[in-house]
């Protein structure tokens, strides 16, 4: 786990932003010098611009659209992802890469930094979500991300969850599709996701051998779970 | 030393907003080269479409109104017959030009409205995230042909030049490409041409630009130029279509 | 006074016509007028009607639902109109075409053999004519020579030379009730 | 005798002057510019010929050319 | 005095256009409106204006947009399905500003309903019609004197408030013809308008007629200012008739034709000594609330009268704010209400009333 260029795909609403979000925040934690790129140029709502300014906070360098153009639906893509993925300074390259195989194809036009510098590309699977809910869509799923990307994913996170109606058997049920994808694929798991709130009721069934990524969820406005 | 080759007069200097490598930059500033040659810029008043270039009004350094998507030539229709003398030009893409706005364009065309349209072709929507176009591609693969276009249900890439050189009223329809240096010329000389007509009075005509889009497509700029030599010129064969000069010959 | 009228009719027989010039007519004595034709799908279903006022007051609803001057050209213009005629009004109708006897009794029916006289003065195109020459002469609401100069304004060119056939058949009507 | 000129502000860094200059001169800088990425630079300007293909083929008219 | 002449609804939508020194129509045939594109594409060229059969009414809108941005008196005319398309063109010009003129000849809905006339637009008339928070101004003549005089109105409106302007009629105004006096007005000129986008001539700074707010404040700001402008038009431009109103006990509310039907309705019911009055919008917006919640204050009854089933008595219930009743009589299958049952409506209210005491 020690690339300098993460890669967070998967499935809408999958979780991917929130992820990265925390990702970065876990990294800049350690000292790292943090970029987060939003490459979500399919999907305007949640998306992690929107935070951009807390993540400053934290030292972490966002980038995405051209200033200005936040608001636009235009994808422009600011020639700063340039800077992140080439200057030496940014020791933690995060990419956050938006809606399905379509919103990966764009990480394509970067081809050659990832060729040369190395990558680990991690997808996010909920198997509560459409188009992850058994093995043959969730395998389907990841074939396309690579052909779109033309990258390799390396890695699965795990986020079992049925939002608050989430309860540890159901965190345990979805553990299964989770280990027989990762079984089959022969991509391993490096981690499990799970919101701050749940964590408590769900630590104690989590198999000891996950490292447990706790994340404060940051786009989901609260009133959304009243 | 001279300077052969510089910043033209037309074109704003803030620097636009397209992905790097995006050709629309190149075509931006083909037409403001033209603008400037013949020294029109005054008189002119551009019609930014709804698409990548719905902004150009922040770029080109003359009046400039913004349509609704697809109505740019009606737009210009407005402007033009308001202000015969003025310079109208519509700078329009594949989605607005070709599906949204089929109507207008073909009807501008028919009553020979003596405005220019840039039509830039990239076989996909950039604005919105890479869906399919009219132009795109037969087996191309957009978010909305994720398993390649299939021209049983989709049809195949309509071909603005040659459909609309089937009418009797347009002046001058060329299409040209901007993937190399040889052809970037002919793209100017072919833009300047339509301007001049319109300046002549001479009616309706349309340069179609074929494009690139590295971010939608998943390439690099570079990548993306030769893709579209390989794969959209043969699609889309360059060459003048229309033109009163010959027809006269 | 005030004139609310309908003329009805098949299309061709020149309703649309007598009733603007009645309009017309009002408009230079200086009277209030109006005039709303029937459209939509019966125009093209070969009846026509319209609504013509001519008042001393200013006019309210040109759409008139009770008519105190029907002119009816045909059968199906008589029976759809005939019921709405006020009490007291004067209904016209074309006795060449129309071969059943209105049945109101409240109010004046004149019967107006309009084809079988403009058949007389050699044209059919003037039997919306030779009614009107009778509605002028029964109701005195315009001048014959108003008219005659309404149709001198409109008749121009080519039709200049159907006026005399237009005025003789005018008359022809005016004498047929007088 | 020909010269260019980069605007490496104006420059987004995508590398189609690279790809299309004849002599291959024109290069990625290793240094990086106020926004933070490596613009495009020529090295060795004595052997530009002034063709201008740089020029031509850029989106954001960074580059100047002189004869 | 001028010379009164007989002429159609629709031809005086033209005539008085032009006379308003509008010199651009675009249009799109549709019935029961066609006369207007039709006389204006005879006398466009003898005023050296400019007529186009548009390929579409989206397109003819687009034109308008084009050409009033171009700084031009500019207009288009339709009927009821025509001005549906038309409302995007509508929202981006009241966004961007950009005066003109649009009349809606309208008949019976919804979809394609018939060629019969009807009063059915009003919601989409006075409250935007398109998307987002924008108003036109809304004139509803009831002549068609008042068709040439308000084309003038609606014209010197636009460019005052640099916004579009609609004429809502329905087909029987636009059908029917009346004399009509046709005046050249005396201060007819059309205003500078620095911001049209007549070409950068003479160092003249960047013109661009736009409705696209990236940033949310820049959004929220010209809506601010839209909003403003709407408030200063309500404040000066409400128009309206009143007949009889002071000692009525009901009040007909009622525009177009239908207040021309209660007119006489009113004048019969009078003359039975029934004490009615009328009260005939002009302005459909701005809605003439303030003197309606006046005359409510002062006890009076209404009825609002439409061929509708009931748009515009939502406006007359929102002004008269719970004070006192307000009735409705309509006819909504595109047909108009009979002077005849107006009254009987009349009458009908009076009954009650009686019963009620």
């Amino acid at each position: 786990m020690e690339q300098r260029i993460t890669i967070i795909g998967g499935a809408y609403g999958s979780g991917k932003t929130e992820f990265s979000m925390a990702y970065a925040f876990h990294e800049a934690k350690k000292g790292y010098q943090v970029g987060l790129i939003d490459l979500d140029i399919v999907n305007p709502y949640f998306r992690s611009r929107d935070q951009a300014e807390e993540l400053a906070g934290h030292g972490i360098t966002v980038v995405s659209t051209e200033p200005g153009l936040e608001n636009a639906d235009i994808p422009a893509l600011s020639p700063r992802i340039y800077g992140l993925l080439q200057d030496p300074f940014y020791q933690r390259v995060v990419f956050d890469v938006g809606g399905d195989p379509v919103g990966a194809r764009a990480l394509g036009r970067f081809n050659p930094y990832f060729a040369t510098a190395g990558y680990q590309y991690w997808i996010l699977v909920n198997p509560y979500r459409p188009g992850t809910r058994n093995v043959q869509e969730a395998t389907e799923l990841i074939a396309k991300l690579q052909t779109a990307s033309r990258l390799r994913i390396t890695g699965i996170v795990g986020n079992i969850n049925l939002g608050r109606e989430t309860t540890p058997e159901i965190w345990l049920e979805g553990l299964v599709l989770l280990e027989t994808l990762s079984d089959t694929l022969k991509i391993p798991i490096v981690y499990q996701m799970v919101a701050s709130k749940y964590a408590a009721m769900l630590r104690p069934v989590i198999p000891e051998k996950y490292a447990v990524f706790e994340v404060d969820l940051r786009m989901r406005p609260a009133w959304l779970d009243m | 030393m001279k300077q052969v080759f510089g910043y033209p007069e037309s074109l704003q200097t803030r620097p636009n907003h397209y992905c790097p490598g995006c050709t629309h930059g190149i075509i931006h500033r083909l037409v403001a080269e033209a603008i400037d040659e013949l020294q029109v810029r005054e008189k002119a008043i551009a019609v930014a479409p709804v698409g990548c270039a719905v902004l150009a009004y922040n770029y080109f350094n003359c009046d400039a109104q913004q349509a609704a998507h697809g109505r740019a030539p009606a737009v210009a229709t407005g402007i033009k017959r308001a202000l015969p003398d003025r310079i109208v030009f519509t700078y329009q893409g594949d989605g607005d030009l070709a599906s949204i706005g089929m109507a207008e364009i073909v009807h501008a065309a028919n009553r020979g409205e003596n405005i220019t349209v840039i039509f830039v072709n990239n076989a996909i929507y950039g604005m919105t995230g890479g869906q399919m176009a009219p132009t795109t591609l037969p087996g191309q693969k957009t978010t909305t042909s994720p398993y390649g276009r299939d021209t049983a249900t989709t049809g195949y890439p309509i071909q603005v030049c040659e459909m609309l050189s089937t009418l009797k009223a347009p002046a001058f329809i060329a299409r040209v490409s901007v993937h190399d240096p040889k052809n970037v010329l002919k793209a100017k000389e072919a833009i300047k041409k339509a301007f001049e007509y319109q300046v002549n009075g001479k009616g309706f005509t349309l340069v179609e630009v074929l494009s690139t889009c590295p971010t939608n497509w998943g390439m690099t700029p570079v990548e993306a130029l030769k893709w579209l030599e390989n794969n959209m010129i043969p699609a889309f064969p360059l060459g003048t279509f229309r033109s009163l000069e010959e027809v006269s010959k | 006074m005030t004139l609310e009228a309908i003329f009805a009719g098949f299309g061709g027989q020149g309703v649309m016509l007598i009733g603007q010039l009645l309009a017309y007519a009002g408009m230079y004595e200086g009277k209030q007028v109006s005039w709303f034709p029937s459209y939509g799908p019966e125009m093209r279903g070969g009846t026509a009607n319209c609504s013509v006022v001519v008042s001393d007051e200013p006019v309210g609803s040109p759409v008139i639902s009770e008519p105190n001057l029907l002119v009816a050209m045909n059968r199906p213009s008589l029976e759809k109109f005939e019921p709405m005629v006020k009490s007291g009004g004067m209904l016209f109708y074309n006795s060449s075409l129309i071969h059943i006897t209105p049945k109101r009794t409240d109010i004046e029916v004149i019967p107006i053999p309009a084809n079988d006289i403009a058949a007389e003065l050699g044209n059919a195109k003037v039997a919306n004519m030779v009614v009107m020459g009778a509605i002028l002469k029964k109701t005195g609401i315009v001048d014959l020579e108003t008219v005659i100069s309404v149709l001198k304004k409109t008749m121009t060119g080519n039709k200049a030379k159907l006026i005399a056939l237009n005025q003789q058949a005018l008359e022809k009507g005016m004498e047929l009730v007088g | 005798m020909a010269k260019v000129t980069f605007n490496e502000e104006r420059c987004k860094g995508c590398e189609i002057c690279v790809s299309v200059c004849p002599k291959q001169i024109i290069h990625m800088a290793d240094r990086f510019n106020s926004k933070g990425y490596r613009p495009a630079e020529v090295i060795e300007q004595d052997k530009c010929i002034g063709c201008a293909f740089c020029a031509r083929m850029c989106p954001d008219v960074v580059i100047e050319v002189y004869k | 005095m001028a010379e009164r002449i007989m002429m159609k609804g629709n031809e005086a939508f033209a005539e008085g256009a032009i006379k308003a020194g509008c010199h651009f129509f675009f249009g799109y045939p549709i019935t029961p409106q066609n006369e207007i594109p039709e006389y204006m594409s005879r006398r466009m060229p003898e005023v050296g204006g400019t007529f186009i059969q548009a390929e579409s009414e989206v397109s003819a809108i687009n034109m308008v947009y084009g050409a009033g941005g171009a700084g031009a008196r500019a207009m288009t005319s339709s009927s009821s399905p025509g001005v549906s398309l038309k409302q995007e063109g509508i929202s981006y010009i009241a966004a961007a500003e950009v005066p003109c003129v649009i009349v809606n000849v309208a008949r019976g809905g919804p979809g394609l309903g018939g060629l019969t006339p009807s009063q059915a637009d009003y919601f989409q008339a006075v409250k935007g019609g398109g998307h987002g928070d924008y108003h036109m101004v809304v004139f509803a003549p009831a002549s068609v004197q008042e068709i040439i005089d308000l084309m003038y109105e609606a014209f010197v409106t636009a460019d005052k408030y640099r916004t579009p302007v609609m004429v809502l009629a329905d087909g029987l105004l636009g059908q029917m013809m009346e004399p009509v006096v046709l005046r050249d007005w005396e201060d007819l000129q059309i205003p500078e308008k620095p911001w049209a986008t007549t070409g950068m001539v003479s160092g003249k700074p960047q013109s661009v007629i736009n409705s696209l707010g990236l940033a949310p404040e820049e959004l929220e700001n010209l809506n601010l200012r839209l909003q403003k402008k709407y408030r200063t038009i309500e404040e000066n431009g409400v128009r309206y008739e009143e007949d009889g109103v002071e000692d009525a006990e009901l009040i007909i509310v009622a525009y177009g034709t239908s207040a021309r039907v209660s007119k006489s309705a009113i004048a019969k019911a009078r003359a039975e000594g029934k004490k009615v009055g009328l009260f005939r919008p002009i302005t459909l917006w701005p809605f003439p609330s303030k003197r309606l919640a006046e005359l409510a204050e002062a006890g009076k009854r209404f009825m609002a009268v439409e061929m509708s089933a009931g748009q515009m008595i939502e406006d007359v219930k929102l002004a008269v704010n719970g004070k006192t009743e307000v009735e409705f009589y309509g006819r909504y299958n595109g047909a108009i209400p009979s002077v005849t049952e107006v009254y009987q409506a009349i009458i009908k209210s009076f009954d009650n009333r009686e019963v009620q005491k």
